[in-house]
């Protein structure tokens, strides 16, 4: 099984869960988080103090698949997630060794 | 002998009335008398209104900010917070300067039917000695307690159109808008309905505490900016929940409690007068909310703050025109008209025609206007429990209400898109896309409402 | 000839007053005389009166929404804000309608000694020129404004009840036992003790703006409202920690700031009695918070700031019955007393008796209500600083204070217990385990309290 | 013949004024003989002036607690929000307690130019019926509600100080600062500036509402403060943003509303002169406001909320020693140099000093207080709008301000200094830079402000 | 040393907590996340707008503990955090290639 | 390529930053999260309930690297959020797979 993080724009959360959905992914766990990268931050500023605020906010989505169809999830991500403008985000793959459900405790492709 | 401080004219107007009457003989008529034989003496306010109407400028001030702020900006996201914060505080900044420089005297002066004049532009002539009439005869407030008391309506109308476009109004744009909005749309209209000269006026409309100028005026503005800006980016689509019910409670709580000044203030005296206005705003409030709560309880399954919140609101709205002026009971079936129907007016007949008036503007504050000052008209019938007004009739008195309503909608519907239109093309009345998306408090004012 | 306007009638009363005396003869005895010779004129209120009641009860509903349901809010997990919001405005919706129905009506009416009639439901025959007596011989003010009053108060007594059950009530049975308890609890405890032929009343019970009445009465039905709903789920295992103490401390604060309006207002009028009410409230309130966070920083190690807020609560509760009645100084000791017994009765006594009273009502309401009832009884004493009472002696005004004190526990002990189980069986009291773990706001109301 | 309660000595007063003023002849002349006729009767005070001032006094405390307290809370870290609220809330209780103990005496009693007597203390032989002088001869209001308000003014002024050394302060040592500060520096400044025997007073230094007692006292005082405990831990490398510009909102927003109290409530009675301060303190503000806002975005690009909310408390601060003594249009003026002035002050000179005033109480409270203290000997000259004052000459009444506002500088600078250093020296005045990085909250209090 | 991630409904947090501490694990890292699953969410209206919201509040649990006990964790973690209702939530097993303690700069079983 | 995820004081993480910035790491992911360790939390008392916090604010710090950097990465956060006192957090290192930038498709090593 495979183990895909995608940091995304936050307001394309909708657009990700219903491609991912299309193509059966029935389970997914979202984070908010703070990304920094090549997508420039802004200036706030409180009275007399300046803060560069280079964190942005996005999305982390993980979605644990059957290995097989972790190339079809990529490739659904990024094709809802692109916008084409700095800051889209990144996709990391992984492997995993073993996924439980806990409700019923079956394992593997099982589980997800 | 000469008074420099008016409540020692206030003893001696009262002795000399009281004088004049001993020697005119003891007897129930003495005080007639007495009030014929000293036609001389300028009446001095009491103190007693002039602490009630202090206090109510104050109040109404307290239902804008933080009040009306609080109510609109926890329905925003998290992103647009501050901007509605900004756009209510600062729209309270420009239209007291305004009002005292030109748009107390554009009011409250003159001889025109629709606009006053600039006599008393920067206040010129007023002093702390100045006073302006009551409803009752011989009864003064202080000028400038008047004029800091409609100052603030003044300020809180131009601020209830805020809810229909936020989101998505450019910070500039709303400045340049509400001054324009303030100078020819709202002066004019309070001229017409509460100066003694303005037609409205002198038509016989009754707008109690502002139906008219006031809540119709900010609907129909609302609805006319909601169709001009265009939905927000998303709508429809993205989930929009409110940022914090919490906040917006702590709004509709703040404006239910600031209303008394507006409504039992606008009696503008502390009698019998003013509290049933302020018993009237209770009951038609409670009414409104629980008729709004129950209705969408039994068609949507929950009993919602929201909802709850909205209808008291409603309910306040349409009791404005009425506080003074109806019955308690006459309150209670006002409130429930008013809650049952802006209730699918902000929801069922919004979504049947599609356009985005964020906050309900319109739903709430025009529709609820005019059912208030509709109902003013029936409801000001001694039979019905109403103070009655001289020479009434029913249809008669409905249809200078509609009159008024109309006049309103009209004046409000044509000058609100025609200054939209002016603001649109000299500076552009909405944020970009992207500033959108990121939400206007960065893309606008630099900050952020929330570092938790 | 007659008189429209109140203001009239009061400027020719006074007028003949006046005009009497001066025929009697110049002297120090005249008003005297004045007053006895003109039994025929109606008084008239004054409008500082008038003025101050209007803000008074203002204050009042402040001090409820948003201030005490912030105050409750807070203390409650994120889960259950909303509800907490929905209740307290949902109530006061509620009451303000029986009010004007039948509440002021049963409370204030009538030869009954534990209730009073329906002569005035539906406000029968009330006009904004009917008054109702002050304190003081001949000073009225306007009954709506009275009626005003008094319904706040209705307003926040079962609201209060609201934090001792909190995040586990059903919404609708809180409805239905808000309209019972008020019906069948508070108008007959507030006729018995406010009102001239209430049998609390005529045995000289001391109750300056409602210990026994409003929190007595609250705490109590509290008390048995956490004993019959049984613990939230989870209590003593989960950690429970209030949800935003900014909000609890705006909602302490705005208590305080209403709490004026509640007791300074009791007074009626506008003159020293009332400013000694505000200067009592003031500095028992100080006093109690001061006092619990001292206790709390001697026994747990840090001076909190829900300690605090917690004490000047219980310093206000205290107060209430006191305030018009006792010297400053005895305020300050009634303050200590109060926050420190009311610091052990929601921490130590309620951790070993057991029970889950959510937000301490009990400890702080009824407990500080019944050591301000008691303590009333002795510091109204002239020579602890009091005003004094006709026919005073310590030991007999502390016995009818006791006595005060037991009808109130007794009558809101078994009448709640009979409501609460009556809602029990038609509705059922409390939600599911599965609505209580997703939270209140989501399982009742459909809605969350924020979305950041 | 005796008169138990005021409002009967009221009527009778005015009665036997009025009588003799008959006998003395009909005419314009005789309401000036009467109060000469009658120099025994003690004047009574006027109900609506009370209703007014137990308003006032109700304001400033909503100012205070939960308006200032939010105002600061919203601008720390989250990890403080708790201990700002806890800080300001607990000032308020504590020095309520020394006002009535020994504070008002020490302000307002004696006759030594600098500092008053104890024999008022525990407010000895006041009761009910004592009553303070107004401004105008002849007129008074109960002694009591003069003390209220008074004790708000003594309140306030120490919360303000928190806002210079917030985040690193030990809750002990603010507490025992408080106590040392308000009874060698705030009592005696009050005394000399407000009380008739105070040596600023005879000079006739002009502050109506506490310009130099108030703000240039706690502002100098925050200085002081912020120098002698050196920077927040992270000053200038970590990003410190506030925690909630909606809070600082609504903070900002009581305290607009609440000011009214504060410098409307200055005037005494509710009469015109109240009305122009109110007037004053709505336009001064409003200008202010704007200023700072269009100052901001033209020099760094965003208009702010924090700007304009500064800017507005800055307006509210300047026209403070001003409100009743200017006209609207002076306020407009005297606004805009506040507002742009203090922008400079809490930005730029801020940062090149390098001082480290947490939420600039030195660049609004003190410059803003200077500005208006200087400004009103100019602005209160008739012909530039102002009520005027007897013997007037402007070079004369600049340079009596002018002295003033040295005084008050000096006194509170040295005066502070001396405190800090011995609280330091008692019981230390800072946190442990473990307990500043964990937050006061924790570390001072045991609990979080939030637990969402 | 193996990588267990786990997500709970979040009033089990402290059962799970106790039950991992009784099998000797001292440490663990967690996470606020929004979950979406074969568990249905609500529906939330605000006036006219209805939101099926269909992400539910779910914990997020990370241990790093040696490879031989990993087993016993995600029964631990299973007893602990079972209700047998929908929405129980899933354990995902990986590996970790290196572990480090900040403080010391210890490494790998040491650093746990 | 590597995952690195670090869990640091929250005060940290602008040295931290600056020092993976240093050594040409220019993308990063922020989380806060609340840990449980050896570092004792703090007791809250709110009127009669007194609850022992266990967990303490920390931030967690991912980063994708290429492998070859790794050892630099984890020797770059160990001294940047080192205080030398207990609470200092872990760093735990894995292997990725596969790495895309959601903008433009590039994968792997171009993609960080
Ligand atoms: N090396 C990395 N490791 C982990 N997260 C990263 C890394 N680089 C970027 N990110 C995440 O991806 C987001 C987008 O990256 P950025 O460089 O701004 O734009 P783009 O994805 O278009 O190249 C960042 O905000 C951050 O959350
Ligand atoms: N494939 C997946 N990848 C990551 N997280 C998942 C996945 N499937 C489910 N989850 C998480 O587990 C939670 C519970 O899953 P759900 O399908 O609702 O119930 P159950 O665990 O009983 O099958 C979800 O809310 C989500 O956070
Ligand atoms: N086995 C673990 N798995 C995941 N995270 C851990 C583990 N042990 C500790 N942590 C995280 O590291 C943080 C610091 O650990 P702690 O034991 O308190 O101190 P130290 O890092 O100094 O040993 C914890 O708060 C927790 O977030």
């Amino acid at each position: 099984m495979k183990f895909v993080v995608a940091i995304i724009k936050p307001f394309k959360l909708e657009e990700v869960r219903d491609a991912l959905t299309a193509i059966g992914v029935n389970g997914l766990t979202v984070t908010e988080v703070k990304g920094y990268g090549r997508q420039k931050g802004h200036t706030e500023i409180y009275r007399g103090a300046e803060y560069a605020v280079s964190f942005l906010p996005k999305l982390k989505i993980e979605v644990a698949v059957a290995a097989d169809i972790a190339d079809k999830v990529v490739d659904a991500i990024v094709g809802a997630a692109r916008t084409g403008q700095i800051g889209d985000g990144k996709i990391f793959v992984s492997s995993i060794e073993k996924a439980v459900r806990i409700r019923t405790g079956e394992t593997d492709a099982d589980a997800l | 002998m000469t008074f420099k401080r008016e409540h020692k004219a206030g003893l001696a107007a009262l002795a000399l009335a009281l004088a004049a009457g001993a020697f005119a003989g003891a007897g129930p008529a003495f005080a007639q008398a007495a009030a014929e034989a000293a036609p001389a003496a300028a009446p001095v306010p009491n103190k007693g209104d002039t602490a009630w109407m202090l206090v109510s400028a104050i109040l109404v001030l307290a239902m804008t900010i933080p009040g009306l702020a609080l109510f609109y900006g926890g329905l925003v996201r998290t992103k647009n917070m501050l901007s509605v914060l900004t756009q209510v505080f600062s729209i309270v900044c420009v239209v007291t300067l305004i009002w005292v420089i030109y748009g107390y005297s554009l009011s409250f002066t003159g001889t025109g039917a629709f606009i006053g004049g600039f006599s008393k532009a920067f206040l010129a002539g007023i002093t702390g000695d100045s006073t302006t009439d009551t409803f009752t005869k011989g009864v003064v407030i202080p000028e400038f307690v008047f004029i800091c008391f409609q100052m603030t309506f003044a300020c809180i109308t131009p601020a209830l159109i805020v809810g229909s476009f936020a989101e998505r109004i450019k910070f500039s744009a709303l400045l340049l808008f509400t001054v324009l909005w303030v100078t020819f749309v709202y002066f004019p209209m309070a001229h017409m309905v509460w100066f003694s000269e303005g037609f409205l006026f002198k038509m016989g409309a009754l707008d109690f505490a502002g139906g008219t100028v006031v809540h119709i005026n900010a609907g129909m503005a609302g609805l006319v900016g909601a169709l001009m800006l265009g939905k927000r980016t998303g709508y429809g689509k993205e989930p929009m929940p409110p940022h914090s019910m919490t906040m917006t409670m702590i709004g509709a709580s703040l404006l239910w409690v600031g209303w008394f000044g507006f409504n039992a203030g606008s009696n503008l005296e502390a009698n019998g007068g003013a509290a049933l206005a302020m018993l009237n705003t209770f009951v038609a409030t409670a009414a409104a909310g629980m008729a709004w709560q129950f209705t969408e309880w039994g068609t949507k399954g929950h009993p919602s703050l929201l909802g709850t919140v909205s209808g008291a609101v409603a309910g306040l709205v349409a009791v404005t025109p009425a506080a003074g002026l109806i019955g308690p009971m006459g309150s209670i079936i006002l409130g429930i008209i008013a809650g049952v129907i802006c209730f699918y007016a902000s929801t069922s007949v919004k979504n049947a025609l599609g356009y985005d008036d964020s906050l309900d503007v319109f739903g709430i504050h025009c529709i609820g206007g005019i059912i208030g000052s509709l109902l003013t008209g029936i409801l000001v019938a001694p039979a019905l429990g109403g103070v009655g007004v001289a020479g009434y009739t029913m249809g008669g008195q409905l249809w200078t209400q509609f009159v008024a309503v109309v006049v309103a909608l009209v004046w409000s519907g044509i000058g609100s898109a025609i200054l939209y239109k002016v603001v649109d093309v000299v500076i552009g009345l909405r944020i970009s896309v992207e500033g959108e998306r990121e939400g206007l408090d960065l893309a606008d004012h630099g900050e952020r409402a929330y570092n938790f």
